[in-house]
């Protein structure tokens, strides 16, 4: 009996994580990095994941804001925007008052975000404007209000302190604080929606709004919170963005919610709402950002990089598709043999 | 006697254009089951909802334990005492069993402010044990099977520890055994001194296990005591203003010849071996336990699933159904048995949901008559006397019952050969069920061949000219009516292999 | 049309460019202004699309022509796509001129170049030469694929290479005037050259980004960055030496001398005709050469000694 | 039977009531009306503002801006009604265009050209559809990939340069008029073919399909619908829409780079849900759409003759988007409470009356 038992844990424990969303797009990424790996071996050298987690470091950010709001059952388009308005006014605070400490810049910009969020939420949770809509709208806006905030003017590095450009490239323990920004809001992130109840109403809501009301949560309230974060994030995003590229432009972050989107995706988090893990988000922007970094190791030329970008989603995306299908199948199956 | 916990004074709800209720009492005592009747769109649900903070009344009060409430969400009338098992699907599919009987009420570890998983899965692990239910906590709700599900969400109303729990029609998914298992945990509840509000629609049941009754007609008050004063045919005329004379008006017809043939189909995972024939002009009835397959079997001769091997006939011919389309070239029509996700376009009108499966037929070259699809749509709705506001207003506004309706006058309007109904009963009240049971006998009697899936026994006895029971994927009898009991058939449906009569 | 000259006493004059918010437009809108201030009777309006799209420039030039401006100065996004739209224009009598990034000949009357194409992709390759020393790889960082005027000066880089046995082009990368991208293609680089001397960035937009990301590796002094940018976005990397030299023309000359063009066109003082010869104030002379093509000069050489000077201008 | 009818009339009596002020908002709160509100002022202030603006010539011409997103947001409806969305057209149009430039630059005539962009179109829709719902994978992910991967092939193969040689007469879809006189071809063949497409959704058998499965596709099933089908039809609809557009397009400009019709895919979502068609499908019409095109269409060209900066126009088309979509649901809120005021209204003394019978029973 005990010895039954504990081969079922073990195995359960197995089958557990094999199950996870995660554990295909783990694979594609091994398969993937074969042959970059016999192209240079020195792909996954620390100086190189260093490059890589610093380039995916923003990327994973916001998308986790995108990955809040698709788990709810929508989808943030004006992040792109958002990181511009956001990044654009760090960029003119710190020209026009180069006192203001760099952590009060950071959150100046995602305080900023966090407006720009609740913009979107309101008109979302209580307008009841579907998130596409809402958020298609608000990204031209949100842009067109860049260019109102700037004048269409550029602020570069000459014009920006030493302490903010330098902000994001401090090393700490030899990562550099970008990276441990990013490595917090995962974190902070991962303990949200799985420890506290606004964190499962987001599950809720995306799952099942009916029954999320059956339950007593504030759909409303929940969805405006989840615009809230994707907002705050991306105002964080932009406050970093506009530091690590050392200037602040107009068309800043286009087409980056995209990315986002992309990311979500490939972290198999599903468009229906209701299914998904921050874990997996991460992996996704992870490997969509060794994907960029690789194209170039393997010697492709940059006018490949669109196509085989399009084709690894693509991949992932079936492989998600055809293995989530096939447990569902199987454990029904399996589940009519038992009766 | 024991006091009135629960009271519900000029309770008036109104929807835009519709008075859902319309001065409505209740009064519920402490350890007693209460029963609320009336027909489809009477209000009962509405009222469950109102008692539940899922909305507000328009005016009026709900009294609990002598205190005036007033519920914001779901989540006051949780609190103070009040929770239900809705009517319509209200799980998390893609989350486990733990959260979904949590989800809402989430257990913080004493020390931290953060939820305490382990804790959680162990309550919910107790609460299983308790339903006699084998499923791990953090099985995910959708590889769950409908029973497992409904039983999920009676141990998310026991979590609460509630003083009143309302089951809003507990029983209309679940078969012989899980009611039996459901009798058992309301009962228990009763003696641990809670009240039960109790909906439903089979008399048998309400007989069986309510103290209490409350009546509503069109969301109005009629009338409430207890059964055991009062019995069936006064119930039903306070229902529905009339006394109903015939539940099961069988027609005694002879039966003509094959229409369709059923041999040894199987379909891998869901049934083996399954063979039957339907005659012109009978009615087959189908009754097995929840997940027997029956419907199953239904959506493949219907062309929804295919077959992994065995053979279709029709007319002695071999006939293949890839598609619902081409199942309905053939003649064969399905009444499926969720009616709110298969049968009906919920956001579309009445008229244009009877129409659809017939647009081919009220079309030249693809396009559509429309004047001709609105009187098609009125001829069939008003055949079956559908209740609503006009034939423009969408599905979704009408109670379940007459969505029902809808669902049978669409298919009607295919004058289909064969009428397989999936559960054409489950969830509606007296009046509209003998409606419907005169329906099928008529089609029948017209030469039709029909499949009566159904998890009701008596409907079953009632109105079957033959019975196919099944049990696990394959069929365990079949019986001829002037052969088949209860006994047999229930012994046939738990397993019980008998001696195949044809 | 005969409505027009009366209503509006001065000509109509439009600067549209690639895209708005580039702060190097921006200084060929001030020129333009500053010429009409000379001139007295032209008006200058500044347009441009969000994104740097053809598209969106023909969607403007279409409504000028409904408004019958009297003349458009144009930096192309591309040079073919715009023709149809600026024939249309020509054929409504509005005087339409390319200048910075050329529209192909048949679609404007004139192009003014600021210095020519072969003389500003030679003297790129000459500064990168000088950083390298004559020896080592380099790498070019461009703006979009398409850019007319990027194309042309690479070609160029190719063939003055020839001329530099030493030195080799390795690959041409594009950062689309994207400083995310840009810096992420810079990176790139870095990574996989490691024998990298120079990168040459013959935009504002690249070259800033890739000295940022050439300071960030610790690559300052290894790597050279050079290329053609605004002094005054440029002043920082130059004073800190990532980039010890870059080039440039005037833009506030271009959008000056643009303006008198047109006015000259308009006014009927020139055809744009080969050989035709332009005042353009305090520009002097420009002459309309071989496909009607007006040149400027040479590019201006800008280093540590007179940067300050020049960022305070443009 | 009899009772239940003098019910309803008493139900439905209450809804129509109150007479004029509840048909006036009835009618102000359908969204074709309003936008076509929205249009009359839009053209009023513009008249006001410019000589310009109302000027035939003027008008006629505009339309070349948008007759190539109008016609993509034809079979964009059919999508969005299914519940569907597809975020790869722009892509699509780069890959016709760069095929139709590879073709034209060989030597291909202008039929040959036409009909690679129609294949082309087509197929790529094509093989959109069958992804989807082969894999049964959500529409905006599928598309979202192969927006990459279309795009990606025209760069790819195109890389920094341009196909810019076409035959004689090519230019006439995109840049000629009907003979004689001042109408474009684009916005004849965009009207015809908003014509043939209305009529699908709303009058054959198709289009009421596509709205039973907007509204649930299971349920579509179970009535003997090819849901499926339907959708990769859509899909391939869309491919060859786009085709048209790309035609035109390339016409228009004749050069086809890779980063042709960057973010048209957008716009022409934009002007599905601007024309009232729900996204998340199932409701909406033909007609709603036609008038959203006329009116982005064209309050870019008066804000274009106003010579107001592009930073505006995205700003009034991103704000138009919310408000337009906001103004009806409030109204309808608005309307909703006005109705059950109403209804408490005229139950007050009936409730009373009920009191008393209720006080006699107890
Ligand atoms: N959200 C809503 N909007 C408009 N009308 C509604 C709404 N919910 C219920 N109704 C209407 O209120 C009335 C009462 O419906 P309710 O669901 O309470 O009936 P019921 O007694 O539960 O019926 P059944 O036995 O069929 O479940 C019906 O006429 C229904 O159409
Ligand atoms: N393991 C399962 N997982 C998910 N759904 C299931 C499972 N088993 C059964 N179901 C669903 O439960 C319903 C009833 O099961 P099934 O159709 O197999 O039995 P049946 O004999 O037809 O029962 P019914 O009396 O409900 O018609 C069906 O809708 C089926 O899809
Ligand atoms: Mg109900
Ligand atoms: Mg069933």
């Amino acid at each position: 009996m005990n010895r039954k038992n504990f081969k079922e844990t073990v195995n359960s424990t197995f089958s557990s994580l094999l199950k996870r969303r995660e554990a295909s797009l783990v694979i594609l990424l091994l398969v993937f990095l074969v042959p970059v790996l016999i192209q240079s071996p020195n792909f996954l050298s620390l100086e190189n994941l260093a490059r890589i987690f610093n380039d995916m470091s923003i990327l994973a950010i916001v998308a986790i804001g995108q990955f809040l709001v698709i788990l709810s059952g929508g989808i943030d388009l004006s992040v792109g925007s958002v990181i511009a308005f956001t990044g654009m006014s760090a960029g003119m605070v710190n020209e026009a008052a180069p006192a203001v400490p760099v952590p009060m810049l950071l959150m100046i910009s995602a305080a900023i975000g966090l407006l720009m969020g609740m913009f979107n939420g309101v008109l979302v949770a209580w307008g009841k404007i579907p998130p596409i809509i809402t958020t298609l709208g608000t990204m031209s806006l949100y842009r067109g209000l860049t260019f109102v905030l700037s004048g269409g003017t550029w602020v570069t590095a000459h014009e920006m302190t030493p302490s903010y450009i330098g902000f994001p490239r401090i090393q700490f323990l030899g990562i550099s604080v970008l990276v441990w920004v990013a490595i917090m809001v995962v974190i902070i992130m991962y303990a949200f929606i799985r420890y506290t109840r606004t964190g499962r109403a987001f599950y809720a809501i995306g799952g099942n709004p009916v029954a999320a009301k059956f339950v007593g949560v504030n759909e409303a309230k929940t969805r405006f919170i989840v615009f809230i974060i994707s907002g705050l994030l991306a105002g964080l995003a932009g406050g970093l963005w506009t530091a690590r590229y050392a200037s602040a432009v107009n068309e800043m972050a286009t087409g980056f919610e995209m990315q986002t989107v992309a990311s979500c995706v490939l972290g198999g988090v599903a468009f229906s709402g209701g299914a998904g893990g921050v874990p997996g988000v991460v992996l996704g922007a992870l490997f969509l950002t060794m994907l960029n970094n690789a194209l170039p190791v393997i010697y492709l030329s940059p006018f490949w990089q669109t196509l085989v970008e399009g084709l690894v989603i693509l991949i992932a995306l079936v492989i998600n598709t055809v293995v989530d299908q096939r447990k569902t199948a199987r454990l029904l199956a399996q589940r009519r043999v038992k009766k | 006697m024991s006091q009135v916990i629960l009271e519900v004074r000029h309770l008036m709800k109104f929807f835009p254009g519709i008075k859902a209720l319309d001065d409505v009492h209740m009064d519920v005592r402490a350890g007693e089951i209460h029963a609320l009747i009336g027909e489809n769109g009477a209000g009962k649900s509405t009222l469950v909802k109102i008692l539940t903070g899922v909305y507000t009344p328009t005016s009026g009060s709900v009294i609990l334990e002598g205190k005036e409430m007033k519920f914001s969400n779901a989540l006051d009338a949780q609190q103070a005492g009040i929770v239900a098992i809705h009517q319509e699907a209200s799980m998390f599919p893609e989350l486990s069993v733990t959260e979904n009987i949590y989800m809402g009420h989430h257990l913080y570890s004493p020390h931290s402010r953060r939820l305490d998983w382990k804790a959680m899965h162990k309550e919910t692990r107790k609460l299983l044990d308790s339903l006699q239910l084998d499923i791990a906590p953090d099985t995910l709700v959708k590889n769950l099977g409908i029973a497992q599900r409904h039983m999920v969400e009676i141990a998310k109303a026991l979590s609460l520890d509630a003083k009143v729990v309302i089951m809003d029609e507990p029983t209309s998914a679940l078969t012989s055994r899980e009611v039996e298992d459901l009798y058992r945990i309301v009962r228990k509840l009763k003696e641990e001194g809670k009240s039960i509000i109790f909906i439903s629609h089979k008399f048998e049941e309400i007989f069986e296990i309510c103290d209490t009754y409350t009546v509503l007609r069109d969301g109005r008050y009629i009338g409430s005591g207890y059964l055991k004063d009062t019995d069936r045919d006064s119930i039903i005329r306070m229902m529905i203003g009339r006394s109903v004379d015939q539940m099961f008006p069988k027609k005694e017809l002879v039966v003509g010849k094959p229409l369709l043939e059923v041999k040894e189909l199987c379909q891998t995972g869901n049934f083996t071996n399954v063979s039957f024939t339907l005659h012109e002009g009978e009615i087959l009835g189908f009754f097995g336990l929840v997940g027997a397959g029956r419907s199953e079997v239904m959506r493949a001769i219907f062309g929804i699933d295919p077959c992994s091997s065995g053979s279709i006939m029709m007319d002695g011919e071999i006939f293949s159904p890839s598609s619902p389309g081409v199942a309905m070239a053939r003649g064969i029509a399905l009444v499926p048995e969720d009616r709110q996700k298969q049968g009906l376009i919920l956001a579309m009108s009445i008229s244009r949901n009877i129409a659809l499966p017939c647009l081919a037929s009220l079309s030249r070259h693809g396009v559509v008559n429309r004047k001709k699809a609105a009187a098609y749509a009125e001829k069939y709705g008003s055949q079956m006397e559908i209740r609503a506001a006009g034939w423009h207003v969408d599905a979704d506004t009408l109670s379940g019952g007459n969505q029902q309706k809808v669902v049978l006058s669409k298919w009607i309007g295919t004058q289909p050969r064969i009428l397989i109904m999936d559960e054409p009963t489950k969830g509606i009240d007296v009046a509209t069920k003998a409606a419907v049971h005169e329906f099928v006998s008529e089609m029948a009697s017209q030469g039709m061949g029909v499949i009566l899936v159904s998890s009701e026994l008596p409907e079953v006895l009632g109105m079957s000219d033959r019975i196919v029971v099944m049990h696990e994927g394959e069929v365990t009898a079949v019986l001829d009516r002037a052969d088949a009991g209860s006994e047999n058939v229930m012994a046939a449906a738990i397993g019980e292999v008998q001696e195949a009569v044809r | 049309q005969g409505a027009k000259q009366t209503t509006r006493e001065k000509y109509d004059i439009v600067i549209l460019v690639k895209s708005m918010g580039n702060g190097f437009f921006d200084a060929t809108h001030t020129g333009a202004k500053e010429a009409a201030a000379e001139l007295g009777n032209v008006e200058i309006s500044y347009l441009g699309p969000t994104q740097a799209t053809a598209e969106g420039q023909i969607e403007i030039i279409e409504s000028l022509i409904a408004q019958r401006v009297d003349g458009i100065a144009i930096s192309a996004n591309d040079a073919d796509a715009l023709i149809p739209v600026t024939k249309k224009a020509m054929a409504a009598g509005i005087k339409v001129i390319s200048f910075d990034s050329g529209i192909n000949a048949g679609g404007r009357i004139v192009d003014l170049v600021p210095s020519k194409e072969e003389l500003i992709g030679r003297q790129q390759i000459q500064l990168a030469s000088e950083l390298a020393g004559g020896t080592g790889d380099i790498a070019i960082l461009s703006a979009t694929a398409q850019a007319t005027n990027q194309n042309a000066w690479i070609r160029w880089m190719h063939e003055e290479v020839k001329n530099h046995p030493g030195l080799k082009i390795v690959e041409t990368v594009y950062g689309d005037d994207a400083p995310d991208k840009s810096y992420r293609e810079t990176n790139a680089l870095l990574n996989k050259y490691p024998n990298l001397k120079v990168i040459i960035a013959p935009t504002t937009v690249g070259v800033l980004a890739s000295a940022q990301a050439v300071k960030d590796a610790g690559k300052s002094g290894i790597v050279q960055v050079t290329g053609l940018g605004l002094p005054s976005e440029m002043k920082g990397s130059i004073l800190d030496g990532t980039v010890k030299q870059m080039a440039l023309w005037n833009p506030i000359d271009l959008g000056y001398t643009s303006t008198f063009i047109l006015e000259a066109l308009i006014s009927g003082k020139n055809t744009g005709a080969v050989g035709d010869v332009f005042k353009a104030g305090r520009m002097g002379d420009v002459t309309v050469e071989a496909n009607n093509v007006a040149v400027m000069g040479t590019p201006y050489v800008f280093n540590k000694d007179n940067i300050e000077q020049y960022a305070a201008i443009f | 039977m009899s009772t239940n009818e003098k019910e309803l009339v008493a139900r439905s009596r209450l809804v129509d009531e109150s007479g004029l002020k509840e048909q006036l908002i009835r009618i102000f709160t359908q969204w074709e009306v309003l936008l076509g509100i929205i249009f009359i002022l839009m053209v009023l202030f513009f008249t006001g503002r410019t000589p310009y603006f109302l000027d035939w010539f003027n008008l006629m011409n505009a339309s070349f801006q948008f007759s190539e997103k109008a016609i993509m947001a034809l079979p964009m409806v059919f999508i969005i009604m299914c519940g569907d969305i597809d975020i790869s057209v722009a892509s699509i149009i780069a890959l016709c265009g760069f095929l139709m430039g590879m073709v034209a630059d060989a030597g291909g005539s202008t039929v040959q050209i036409i009909v690679v962009g129609l294949a082309t179109g087509t197929v790529a829709g094509l093989i959109n559809g069958l992804l989807i719902t082969g894999f049964r994978m959500p529409a905006i992910a599928v598309t979202l990939a192969t927006q990459a991967i279309y795009r990606g092939i025209a760069k790819a193969i195109m890389t920094e340069h341009a196909f810019t040689r076409y035959p004689e007469g090519f230019g006439y879809f995109g840049q000629g008029y009907i003979p004689g006189t001042v109408i474009p071809f684009q916005l004849v063949l965009y009207l015809v073919l908003a014509l043939i497409m209305g009529f699908i959704l709303h009058r054959t058998m198709f289009g009421w399909n596509l709205y039973a499965i907007g509204n649930s596709q299971e349920a579509a099933r179970f009535s003997g619908i090819n849901v499926q089908k339907a959708r990769v039809i859509n899909y391939m609809l869309m491919g060859f829409f786009t085709g048209i557009a790309s035609i035109l397009l390339l016409s228009r400009i004749l050069s086809a780079r890779s980063n042709i019709a960057t973010g048209y895919d957008m716009e022409v979502i934009t002007l599905v849900v601007l024309g009232g068609v729900s996204i998340n499908g199932g409701k909406g019409n033909m007609g709603g759409v036609v008038i959203a095109a006329f009116l982005v269409g064209y309050l870019k060209f008066g804000m274009g003759l106003l010579k107001l900066s592009s930073t505006v126009m995205s700003i009034v088309t991103g704000g138009l988007l919310i408000v337009a979509v906001l103004l009806p649901r409030l109204l309808d809120v608005y309307k909703q409470n006005r109705k059950l005021r109403m209804q408490q209204k005229s139950m007050v003394s009936a409730t009373h009356g009920h009191e008393v019978e209720h006080g006699k029973g107890e």
